[in-house]
């Protein structure tokens, strides 16, 4: 079987040369999988080809899916089944994460085990969103595989006008600065809304992203719908003896002063110390990532959230705006799990086909949205009020008149 | 048939010769006192000017009793500023404070130089123009009563401070960037008198001229109507159709912009921005404009650093910060709604409670 | 006569409250005029009754207007003649000021002699554009008034679709600061588009506004749809000497050099010199501003050209943003005239109706305008270059294909 | 019928057990030497996460050799980072060096960590997106040779350097805001079958997905036709059409954009913005791809202030200084012409030569 399947590989001298280097080769780990996988194989030669012709050789997928779900797998066929038989079909699933994508290597080994029965034994791990991408099966393959799945308690992810699997940096689990508990928060939601992500219902796509701090390792306001991301509302942890100790060890504390973006710091050289104006903090974490002994988040913690972050397509990009400058964030999280729910069912009503939440504040305006999920304006909404005299009067506030 | 295309006065005709002498060659200027600006020159040369206080709307007899001063102290010279000031150019220093001495004896008021807040630029309101949704002679009037000690350098403010008044949207004032604007605004859509409408509107034009594409033909009517929701009271269709009416004493009033600046002196221009979206008309003194109007100045000079204009605290502090400073309320109507609206909201965690 | 008219002046008890107090009253000086001008008195009435009312008496006037001219006048009616009879007509005319607004007190008088003879003896000085406006005459007065203005060399200045009165700030007349003759260019400008300005021919307003730098006191970026600043492109010009008195008198240099937007100026203490990186300065004013007797502007001199200022209506206010960094500028302006009619001719024939040219050039975009009037695109006349992915490719620009 | 909506496999069952002991006790960390992070808890406890990079497209073969890894050093405990590194999660000291040792064996690059610059964010390419403009893991394998040293921090950085790679404008690397992206475009308008289109083109919807209006029914052929001046090649409506077709190998390729960011760590949030509009795709090393990245980060680092991201230093300096220190053609491309365009034109005088 092995053998047969090696004389079978078509020349790549293109993608060959990725092999070389140093970098790791995703040629080479294609190759692996191509030693005992037809698909990969399939696919190493319609890449070789798009590398020669330079264009792509895969068309849209009819809906394909696994029995009680409305997504969780991408369709794919070669355009050129003929040429490139065994790339014939090789639809993609996209399986759930581990949140902070912590595993064990039973999992994994778990895991690799079943991809290799039934597909191209090849991933990205992981998507852009955050999914194993179990990349490469055939139709008749795609319930098999997800029953296998289950098995190990691997279930699919989101794809379509659903909420999308969500992604969270690695939070509490493996970093001091993690003002909430982001894992589990991602799990939970992903828990609960298990229905809303395997069963498409909404005009487009809706994303929710964790980070535990305003680093933001998870990228979440620029490219999610509903940011979550972790902040405080007091005043910055100083331990002054580790701040001398990083001037000792020369750090310039007028460098770090300087970048402050609100003149909140300031050193005192005479007393050797570091104050932190809290009222004026905007807590951007500058001060705490160039000191993490010396300086920690503060203790009042919660998180801030931003909705309306996406790509381009195709209003233009936006990054997450403020909606909610403070909300304490504990288990269950019903506070959130209310707001996500007005937001959802705002947008179904109100959304057109394909348009996402932030187009959709953007064409009704972000004052008619507040009405309608029932938030009150804040100053911290925006960062800066109209310029424009053009102000819209309801009829109930002003005075009848014929 | 009468001379045309002849143009203003030659300039050269209307320069003080000291001017002349020194055009061009000015090295440096001081304000000695309040209102009062001594420019030398590279020759040695120095020009007094003296700036006074205008209506702006003036008869006459102002135009002649400034006159007669000019002559008596500046050789007949003087000129306007850009802010509507009266300016005595003075070469005789020597006559500078007996010119001095008959500017107060005559209740004309020196000031609006240099760290003070100046004459307010504003437009025709009742006394002149159709638009007018408020009177801006009434409301510059009364706002200047209560900063004349800023104007004469009684009190003093930490940067210029230009305050703009503009009785309608239009804003012929140019208020859009200014310190402190005051905006005449409606909040009430346009009234069809479809009677009239129905013989004299030219639809099309009219339904072209709403930038929000809020009016849609009433067939059965022979006329127009307006869709509530998409109007944002520009009052542009009352320019092109007769039988629309937006005028309504009860609901128009004013609004109160802050933070614009024109001058690229360390920060660039910017826009001025909501503050108080209304205010209703009441005259003769409009009270509640200029107690807004001092609450604002107040609050700035007292908070703002040395050299800091409106916009650049406000910028500093963040605006979050403005509306808990200044105890203004923050509304819906504070939210951007128009073309860049998105440009606007808040893209980051970083923000003060 | 006097004694006539007196009788017939009715009560004011509004407007009579506006007569008190520090700053000067315009009621004052309507009633002034009132006491030998009727209209004076109708427009005092009718004042008065939209104190009470809260509401304008104002109606749009039909065109009127002098021989030979398509603007300069604007046509007001009273909406209620009946009541008010003396303010039944009650037309503006705008006359061109002086630039740089100095005059002769002899000019004055002569110009006051016209208008009480012709109007209502009221005046803005000036109005918001520049022009002196004569407030207040009727259709019958209108023709003598402009030839009697003729006599003593006062021209109307413009309204409509024209080219709109010019001003200026006082520049090299009385300001140090002052990088061009900018009196002199307006009044060469002025008088060599007499016939722009007095025949509308063009989709709407055009106004053109000079600063003698950037400080710009004519407030022009902010009003007009050309602006030209004075500015330089050498360095400044430094006087150590004076730096050193104003730091002896107590300027804070630290404060100073804080406030240079762009960290080009650096204070030495120790050799108490100041230094300014000229490739850095953006001459921005604000150190001259402050030590006037230290720092000169630059020696080599032009200006900075900013389009598309204009108020709100309708498209929302702009600021004039850069077309050309910089210019020589010495008379005859020889290439500021080729500039200004190339971008007429290009909104003449592609602006619409009531169109500015910020909003015509925001509607076809900077790019096809600078291809327009032959300007190549600078990275100075934009704050960023674009951060959406929708490029447009000509034709011409890519591979034919099928 | 199968288990559904069970979701992912708990992340508590997947911690190792310094983790579960020290879960929201972390105190500080350190970055002892390149790609390894320390991390101290209050319990005293420390924890070793030895980064490695990753093709991120892998095989079994590799899932299987990192946990063979794991097993030996972590007790099978390892994880995934955002940007698709791998990170070895050891909790016993001494086992530290024998894992760097046999990884530098296996010739995995320890790196990634701190000031170095991190593994690319891509997306599908060829590998399996029917809507790939080019190659994302190709781009990435490419450059990333280019940086090696900047990712084991043989070379140094001023500050963290986020590459991003997307095959085509959707972005789903979600690049528009990283501090390099390079971006998939087209620059040739669909081409339409109209055999095909008249038989299967839903003609109202195509013309509706065309945020530009540049569809319009071409009734005589039952079908579409495209204002070529209109249309911005979004491809957007390709995806509603299949007898649209937009891509075209000789005019394809990619462009790149800088300045971009997502934490709010010092400055707020940046989009990229475009440097260079188009590079053709050049398979299988996209040479003139990699020299003007490595370009790019030459320049900045060597002129960026410590901590300074790309988009930080050229807020500093400016653009206009940007394209000559970089020495980048500025073209009509870089003019924004897009809904929020004249927010970008430059309303100051203020500008360097
Ligand atoms: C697989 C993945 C890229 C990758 O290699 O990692 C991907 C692949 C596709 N994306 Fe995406 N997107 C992926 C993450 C993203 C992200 C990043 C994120 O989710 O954090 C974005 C930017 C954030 C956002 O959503 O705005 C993203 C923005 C888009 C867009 C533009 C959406 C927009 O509103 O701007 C499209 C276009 C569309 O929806 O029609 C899109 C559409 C697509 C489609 C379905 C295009 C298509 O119709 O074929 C791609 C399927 C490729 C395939 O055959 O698998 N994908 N896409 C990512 C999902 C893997 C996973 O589940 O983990
Ligand atoms: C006389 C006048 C020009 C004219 O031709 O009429 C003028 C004259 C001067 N201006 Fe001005 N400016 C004049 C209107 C303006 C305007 C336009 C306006 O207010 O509508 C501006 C832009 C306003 C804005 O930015 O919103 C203006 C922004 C400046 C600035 C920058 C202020 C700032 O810090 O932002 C300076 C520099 C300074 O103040 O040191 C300046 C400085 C000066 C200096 C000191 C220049 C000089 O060396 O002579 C002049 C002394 C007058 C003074 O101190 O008030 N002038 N100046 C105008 C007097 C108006 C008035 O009666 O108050
Ligand atoms: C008289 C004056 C106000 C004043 O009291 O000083 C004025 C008065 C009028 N302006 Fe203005 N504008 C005056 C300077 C301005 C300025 C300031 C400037 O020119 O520097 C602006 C802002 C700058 C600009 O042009 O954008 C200005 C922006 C407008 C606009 C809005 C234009 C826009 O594109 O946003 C309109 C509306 C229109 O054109 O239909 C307007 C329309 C009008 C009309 C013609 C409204 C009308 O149709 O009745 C007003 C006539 C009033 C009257 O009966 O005299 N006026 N107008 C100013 C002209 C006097 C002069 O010639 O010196
Ligand atoms: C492991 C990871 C989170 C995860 O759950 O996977 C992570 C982990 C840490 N990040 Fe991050 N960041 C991670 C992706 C990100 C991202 C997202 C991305 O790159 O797509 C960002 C936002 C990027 C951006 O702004 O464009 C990010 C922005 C930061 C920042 C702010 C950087 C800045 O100066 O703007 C810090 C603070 C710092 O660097 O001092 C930071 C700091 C850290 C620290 C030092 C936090 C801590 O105390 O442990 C972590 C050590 C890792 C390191 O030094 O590289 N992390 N970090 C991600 C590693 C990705 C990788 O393999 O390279
Ligand atoms: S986002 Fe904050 S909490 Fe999460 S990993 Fe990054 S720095 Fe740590
Ligand atoms: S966290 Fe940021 S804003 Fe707050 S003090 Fe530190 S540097 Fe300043
Ligand atoms: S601002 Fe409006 S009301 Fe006032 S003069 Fe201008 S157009 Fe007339
Ligand atoms: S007021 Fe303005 S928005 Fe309202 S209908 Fe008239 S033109 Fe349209
Ligand atoms: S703009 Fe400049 S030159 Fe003109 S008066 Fe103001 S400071 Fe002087
Ligand atoms: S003019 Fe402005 S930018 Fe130039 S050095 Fe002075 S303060 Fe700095
Ligand atoms: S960026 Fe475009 S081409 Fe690449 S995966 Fe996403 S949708 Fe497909
Ligand atoms: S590519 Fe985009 S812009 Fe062009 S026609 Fe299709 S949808 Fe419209």
């Amino acid at each position: 079987m092995f053998m047969d399947v090696e004389k079978k590989v078509a020349a790549t001298p293109l993608l060959d040369e990725l092999e070389k280097g140093d970098w790791p080769s995703f040629v080479t780990e294609i190759k692996k999988a191509a030693k005992t996988s037809k698909m990969a194989q399939g696919l190493l030669e319609q890449v070789e080809a798009s590398y020669v012709e330079k264009i792509g050789h895969w068309k849209h997928g009819g809906i394909v899916g696994v029995k009680g779900y409305g997504g969780g797998v991408v369709g794919r066929y070669s355009d050129d089944p003929e040429r490139f038989p065994d790339a014939r079909e090789f639809h993609t699933m996209r399986v759930n994460q581990v949140p902070g994508f912590f595993y064990t290597s039973e999992k994994l080994r778990a895991l690799a085990d079943i991809w290799d029965k039934y597909g191209s034994g090849l991933y990205n791990m992981h998507g852009s969103t955050g999914d194993i991408i179990l990349l490469g099966t055939t139709t008749e393959n795609l319930q098999p595989c997800f029953d296998a799945l289950g098995e190990i308690d691997f279930d699919l992810g989101g794809s379509g006008g659903a909420l999308r699997t969500l992604s969270c940096c690695c939070g509490e689990a493996r970093c001091e600065k993690s003002c909430i508990d982001a894992m589990d928060m991602m799990y939970d939601l992903t828990m609960h809304y298990q229905n809303e992500m395997h069963r498409p219902a909404w005009p487009y796509k809706f994303k929710i992203k964790i980070s535990g701090c305003p680093n933001d390792c998870a990228a979440a306001s620029a490219r999610s719908d509903m940011a979550l991301i972790g902040t405080w509302r007091d005043a910055i942890q100083v331990n002054q003896e580790e701040v001398r100790k990083y001037v000792a060890a020369g750090m310039s504390m007028v460098h770090v002063c300087r970048k402050c973006p609100t003149e909140a710091l300031d050193w005192d050289a005479k007393t050797e110390t570091l104050s932190v104006k809290t009222e004026d903090c905007v807590r951007c974490m500058h001060c705490i990532n160039v000191m993490p002994k010396a300086l920690h988040i503060g203790k009042e913690r919660g998180i801030t959230i931003q909705i309306g972050g996406k790509a381009p397509v195709v209003k233009g990009a936006m990054i997450g705006w403020i909606l909610v400058p403070f909300m304490k964030a504990e288990a269950p999280y019903t506070e959130i799990k209310d707001l996500v729910e007005k937001i959802t069912e705002f947008w179904a009503e109100n959304g057109k086909n394909r348009e996402r939440l932030g187009e959709l504040v953007e064409r009704l305006s972000l004052a008619t949205f507040l009405e309608g999920i029932g938030l009150k304006p804040l100053p911290q909404m925006v960062s800066a009020p109209r310029a424009n005299p053009y102000i819209f009067w309801k009829e109930e506030e002003v005075v009848k008149n014929g | 048939m009468a001379r045309t295309d002849f143009g203003p006065p030659n300039y050269k005709t209307m320069l003080p010769p000291i001017i002349t002498r020194n055009y061009g060659k000015w090295l440096y200027h001081e304000v000695p006192q309040p209102g009062v600006l001594r420019h030398v020159s590279e020759t040695g040369e120095e020009l007094y000017s003296v700036r006074v206080a205008s209506a702006r709307l003036v008869s006459s007899d102002f135009i002649r009793d400034i006159s007669d001063i000019a002559e008596k102290y500046c050789g007949g010279f003087l000129r306007f500023t850009t802010r509507n000031n009266v300016e005595f150019l003075v070469s005789d220093k020597a006559k500078l404070e007996p010119l001095l001495k008959e500017l107060d004896e005559k209740d004309y008021l020196v000031g609006g130089v240099g760290l003070s807040i100046s004459n307010i630029v504003h437009t025709q309101g009742w006394i002149h123009c159709k638009s007018a949704v408020t009177d801006a002679s009434g409301l510059t009037k009364n706002i200047m009563e209560t900063m004349v000690d800023y104007f004469t350098g009684k009190k003093s403010v930490p940067a210029r401070c230009r305050i703009a008044v503009a009785c309608c949207v239009n804003m012929c004032g140019a208020c859009h960037c200014s310190d402190i604007a005051v905006v005449g605004i409606h909040r009430t859509i346009p009234r069809i008198n479809h009677e009239l409408a129905s013989k004299i509107c030219e639809i099309p034009n009219t339904i072209a001229s709403c930038p929000t594409g809020a009016i849609r033909p009433n067939p059965k009517m022979k006329s127009i109507e307006i869709n509530h929701d998409k109007c944002m009271m520009c009052g542009n269709c009352t320019v092109v159709c007769p039988a629309i009416k937006i005028m309504d004493p009860e609901n128009d009033g004013v609004s109160i912009w802050v933070g614009g600046k024109v001058s690229n002196a360390r920060s660039k221009p910017m826009f001025s921005r909501l503050a108080i979206p209304f205010i209703p008309n009441n005259p003769p003194f409009w009270p509640e404009v200029t107690d807004a109007v001092t609450h604002l100045v107040e609050t700035w000079a007292s908070n703002a650093r040395p050299g800091e204009r409106m916009g650049e605290w406000i910028g500093r502090i963040g605006w979050e910060r403005f509306f808990a400073i200044t105890d203004l309320p923050f509304t819906d109507k504070h939210l951007d709604d128009f073309t860049h609206a998105n440009t606007t909201f808040r893209s980051t965690t970083q923000f003060k409670y």
